[in-house]
């Protein structure tokens, strides 16, 4: 379903009006996580209404960039020429409480466990 | 209260070959398989007044219905989602001639996906993409998380580390359904049976994903005519009453990548479809006599188990042990035509057809005296499923 | 297949029987929501749908825990998942999606209503939100340029040849409909200076405050020859959502409830994407009259019975070419029905797009129509017909289409 | 009067597949044919998997005369609604071939102002590209195209 984009050596994100914000600060070496002006709920990936008090007004939230690994795959054979395998993906959960999917840089991936601190870079 | 119960029956089953390069157009095996089910359930192409399709499908109403010389239809539908989807187009259909809004309608889904073959869609034109697959694009690819076993991995290794699953137990699924396989002359994988052994020795793809945990993607066409209860009664095949038909999305759904609620090792979807097909069809797992669970990833396979009522949370790999349980013979023989993993990935379609057989009584793994047949789909997104009876 | 349209008979007792069609009088519409219609909404169309949804949800009277079904457009970028999770509802058992662009607006309310009438779901959000005039879509893939093969076989036949826009495929029926019934581009201005009328009364129609005379239609520039400017809809920003549930519950919501008469669907023979080109006769609806007659056929009442019609006008001669097939009036005779549009106006025999239509209030690819429809029933439209009490509404034309028949 | 195309803008193509390639391979040979029901005989266009009259998946290319009359036609002058490759103004015209079918197509050595419904037309080719050639017409002076089984 998905029309495939043209190769590059790295798939870049796709932004639009509601995560612009987000990516925006990862630019600037910022990690922000959108938070809900009416109840201050924190959520991800960015929405335009808050799924809890469907308030349309939202601040884009630095985060702590601390988190523990929620769950990781390791891909064995690179799916993308941008990608040399093996490399780990990780699925870290934020101090904030929402989950964000990441690349595991400087660790090796047998080390690798559930529960295990992690910290943001750029 | 109304109700969808018994209301609707599949009628007519049209299947084309199964294989690695169909050398046909989508729109070409689409034809195919329609004449064969509206032949095979006695109508004629006028009679056919719906049709429902997968959002994808490059072979679209019109263009078939130009095809075949139809006359006009007075209901169809679409609906998206991968193995999702299939039973939502049975679950359509049913609505349709339980309405009083169609009298015969076709439900059909076809794929090049080996060949790549695949036409696009009207609406698939410059680039656009759809909300969830922009929000898929933004965040995962850009880390390496690209293919689908990636991103249903994280959600397998969080269900292992959960409960205490070892990643040697889930090759049970895939053996079963290529040991099934192995005796459908329609399956992929005819004559090609593998062992426990051949499981361990697979590649590693995306550690815990291994290479026979995964579909095999086929070129092929499937349809069926679902029509009202009574007109089934007086048309050529025996019918196969659809007993319930369900679908379900939950809050922090995502295609695969439901990773921000606050339990990822489960799947709620099915769980929630399990729910409404019981309620509906006034059944218990206990009643049921052969499932058609959707083996995409042999990993989800225990995982629906669960939900759906068949064992309880934590012990699908368990059930799933030695096979003995799941196949032919056993107390719940699963995906008897051989599955995603044997028969060819279809999107859940072939589970449909293989139900409908099994329920008429000509499946070449014929379950004995088989009364109700489950069918699930969808796991790891939007999520549908049936129960029909004989 | 097409002589049996072409004979202008109606195989009925083909037909589902009309006692067993469990939508009349079960079915009602009781809540409506939309955005402001504009030319740069500046948001994302996922936004905008959340906007017109929650409005409808509020306007109901109903909590968004309610919600347990959403029938959406093939064409509309908002994806059930991306709205489930956005809006914060719980849990679907319904959902789905209509296809061929603008004639999905009233399939929508059939899908939603066949759930409702079996069972399957309760509240049903049916809904359409796009941001077509600033063009400000949800995402894109970056890198990604414009495709130059022809989207598919079909349209490979077209494109080459730069026949490849909406308003072209339109031109090229309504070009043989002119030739075949002697219609002038006349007759077809007065359903535009007529429409823009009944938008003066509507401070929500983009061009509220804008009036024109047949003059400023006769002199707007061609756009593809025979259409003008002046035929052609207007591109906008906006969302419109409607909520269907059972009459049951509809009796203790918060809005008087617009009962389903009937609703129905349909597609014909040789049909294609506004190019049905191929087809024996062109300069007709086929579409259309199969589709009037399943409707007319399960609600048990005639054409002349209707007091209100919101017609789907993305162009102009859609609308004299409806009242034909729908059985208003003789076929060739729309023409010059609509001239003068002393009969086509509040007042008039047969007043129709009351708020303005898609060319004079928005082109929300026909919803913003079936809420209209609504309004009329309801008794609030800013430019109310007295004592309105069937209003048929209808979908995109030269497309499998649908139509509406709501009672009070 | 013909088409023209700007340079430095990408032509747009057919998307062929294996249901129309013989029509597209035979019209790079500036030949123009039909796909006709082996069958029953019934010519179908655009081509299509089976025949919509008997159902018959057998099917041949069919020679067309490449006569025929101007079923309609409309005039792109507004360029956002034409092809960006393409100048405006152009015709776009459809032309009913004397075996029945129908071919959405261009015209050549006339004026837009000047096409009328009825005129009789023949198929000329037009290698637009090295890789491209489309069918196109131009007014025939013969008689009056008549209209055949469809």
């Amino acid at each position: 379903m998905i029309p495939v984009p043209p190769p590059h050596t790295m798939p870049l994100p796709v932004t639009h009006f509601d995560n612009i914000g987000f990516w925006q600060g990862v630019k600037n070496h910022g990690l922000v996580i959108q938070k809900c002006q009416g109840c201050g709920a924190f959520r991800h990936p960015p929405r335009p209404m808050c799924p809890k008090c469907r308030s349309l007004k939202y601040e884009w939230a630095p985060s702590t960039g601390k988190g523990k690994v929620y769950s990781w795959v390791t891909y064995r054979q690179s799916p993308h020429p941008g990608f040399k395998a093996p490399y780990t993906v990780v699925l870290v959960e934020l101090e904030e409480g929402v989950r964000v999917v990441s690349s595991l840089t400087d660790y090796p991936p047998e080390k690798i466990r559930i529960g295990m601190p992690v910290q943001v870079t750029f | 209260m109304p109700t969808i119960k018994d209301k609707a029956a599949i009628v007519g089953i049209g299947v084309t070959d199964f294989s690695k390069d169909s050398k046909r157009t989508q729109i070409h095996l689409a034809c195919e398989c329609i004449l064969a089910a509206i032949k095979e359930a006695g109508l004629k192409v006028e009679d056919i007044d719906g049709m429902v399709k997968h959002t994808g499908d490059g072979a679209d109403e019109c263009r078939i219905l130009r095809s075949i010389g139809g006359r006009n239809l007075n209901y169809y539908g679409e609906c998206r989602y991968g193995t999702g989807g299939s039973s939502s187009l049975v679950l359509r259909a049913v609505m349709g001639v339980a309405a009083g809004v169609a009298n015969n309608v076709v439900v059909y889904w076809t794929a090049n996906d080996s060949s790549k073959r695949v036409e696009l869609t009207y609406h698939v034109g410059m680039y656009m993409l759809s909300t969830s697959e922009a929000e898929q694009l933004s965040f995962y690819p850009p880390v390496g998380l690209i293919t689908p076993e990636g991103q249903i991995g994280l959600i397998i290794r969080r269900y292992m580390h959960e409960f205490g699953v070892k990643d040697n137990q889930f090759g049970w699924v895939p053996v079963v359904c290529r040991e099934n396989a192995a005796k459908n002359p329609a399956a992929i994988f005819y004559k090609q049976p593998i062992t426990i052994d051949d499981y361990l020795k697979s590649d590693m793809i995306v550690d815990p994903i291994r290479a026979l945990d995964c579909h095999t993607k086929i070129d092929g066409g499937m349809a069926m005519v679902v029509t009202t209860a009574e007109r089934a009664k007086s048309l050529k095949q025996k019918p196969v009453y659809i007993m319930a038909a369900a679908q379900s999305a939950v809050q922090g759904v995502e295609m695969m990548t439901s990773y921000n609620r606050p339990v990822i090792s489960g799947l709620p979807e099915t769980s929630n479809v399990g729910k409404e097909l019981f309620r509906v069809a006034g059944v218990t797992p206990k009643d049921i006599n052969v499932a058609q669970i959707d083996d995409s990833y042999a990993p989800l396979v225990p995982m629906q188990l669960e939900e759906l009522g068949f064992c309880k949370r934590g012990e699908g790999p368990a059930f799933c042990d030695k096979g003995s349980n799941i196949r032919l013979g056993g107390k719940l023989p699963l995906n008897t035509s051989g599955g995603s993993l044997g028969e060819g990935y279809l999107y859940n379609m072939n589970h449909i057809v293989e139900a409908v057989r099994q329920m008429r009584g000509t499946a070449v793994n014929q379950v004995k005296n088989a009364e109700l047949a489950l069918v699930s789909g969808g796991a790891g997104g939007p999520a549908s499923g049936l129960i029909l009876r004989r | 297949m097409l002589e049996e349209y072409l004979a202008r008979k109606y195989r009925s007792e083909t037909r589902p029987k009309a006692q067993d069609y469990l939508i009349k009088d079960k079915v009602a519409i009781v809540g409506i929501g939309q955005t402001e219609f504009s030319i740069d909404s500046g948001r994302s169309e996922l936004q905008m749908a959340c906007e017109a949804i929650k409005a409808a949800v509020d306007d109901a009277g109903l909590k968004m825990e309610d919600i347990d079904g959403i029938v959406k457009f093939t064409f509309d970028f908002n994806d059930e998942t991306s709205l489930v999770n956005a809006l914060g509802i719980p849990k679907l058992k319904f959902f789905g999606e209509c296809g061929w662009g603008g004639g999905a607006s009233v399939p929508t309310i059939l899908h939603a209503a066949t759930a409702v009438a079996t069972g399957v779901a309760d509240y049903v959000v049916c809904f359409r939100a796009l941001n077509e005039r600033s063009g400000r879509r949800y995402g894109y893939v970056p890198g990604a340029t414009l495709t130059t093969i022809a989207t598919n076989t079909h349209y490979g036949m077209n494109f080459p040849f730069g026949f490849m826009s909406p308003i072209a495929w339109v031109a090229m029926f309504t070009q043989r409909y002119m030739h075949e019934y002697g219609a002038t581009s006349e007759q077809l201005g007065w359903v535009s200076v007529v429409l823009r009328e009944h938008a003066q009364k509507n401070p929500n129609a983009l061009f509220y405050g804008k009036p024109i005379t047949l003059k400023d239609h006769q002199e707007s520039p061609m756009v593809v020859d025979p259409l003008r400017r002046m035929d052609c809809c207007v591109d906008t920003d906006g969302a419109v959502a409607i909520i269907v549930t059972s009459a049951e519950r509809a009796k203790n919501l918060k809005q008087k409830p617009a009962y389903i008469l009937s609703v129905a669907s349909s597609t014909a023979t040789d049909g294609e994407l506004m190019t049905s080109v191929y087809r024996k006769k062109i300069s007709l609806l086929p579409e259309t009259w199969y589709m009037g007659q399943e409707l007319f056929r399960v609600a048990g009442v005639t054409p002349k019975d209707i007091d209100v019609i919101e017609f789907y006008d993305a162009f102009t001669p859609l609308i004299p070419m409806q009242l034909e097939e729908l059985g208003f009036c003789n076929v060739g005779e729309g023409a010059a029905f609509c001239e003068g549009g002393k009969r086509i106006r509040v007042g008039g025999e047969l007043p129709i797009n009351t708020a303005g239509g898609s060319l004079s209030e928005a082109y929300i690819h026909g919803m913003n129509q079936i809420s209209e429809a609504v309004r009329q029933i309801r008794g609030t439209s800013t430019n109310q017909v007295k004592n309105a009490e069937l209003v048929l509404a209808t979908s995109g034309l030269g497309v499998p289409t649908g139509g509406l028949i709501l009672r009070r | 009067m013909a088409v023209e195309y700007f340079k430095g803008i990408p032509l747009i193509r057919p998307l062929i597949d294996l249901d129309n390639q013989g029509f597209w391979e035979a019209v790079k040979n500036h030949k123009l044919v039909i796909q006709r029901c082996k069958d029953c005989g019934t010519y179908v266009h655009p081509p299509r998997p089976c025949c919509p009259n008997c159902n018959s998946f057998k099917k041949v290319w069919a020679p067309a005369s490449g006569k025929g009359e101007i079923y309609s036609y409309v005039n792109i002058t507004y360029e956002k609604v034409g092809y960006p490759g393409m100048m405006c103004p152009h015709a776009v015209v459809l032309v009913e071939l004397e075996e029945g079918t129908r071919l959405i197509t261009n015209v050549v050595d006339m004026k837009p102002e000047d096409i009328y419904i009825g005129m009789p037309v023949e198929v000329v080719f037009e290698d637009i590209a090295p890789d491209l050639t489309l069918y196109k017409f131009k007014k025939s002076k013969g008689v009056k195209a008549k209209k055949g089984k469809r």
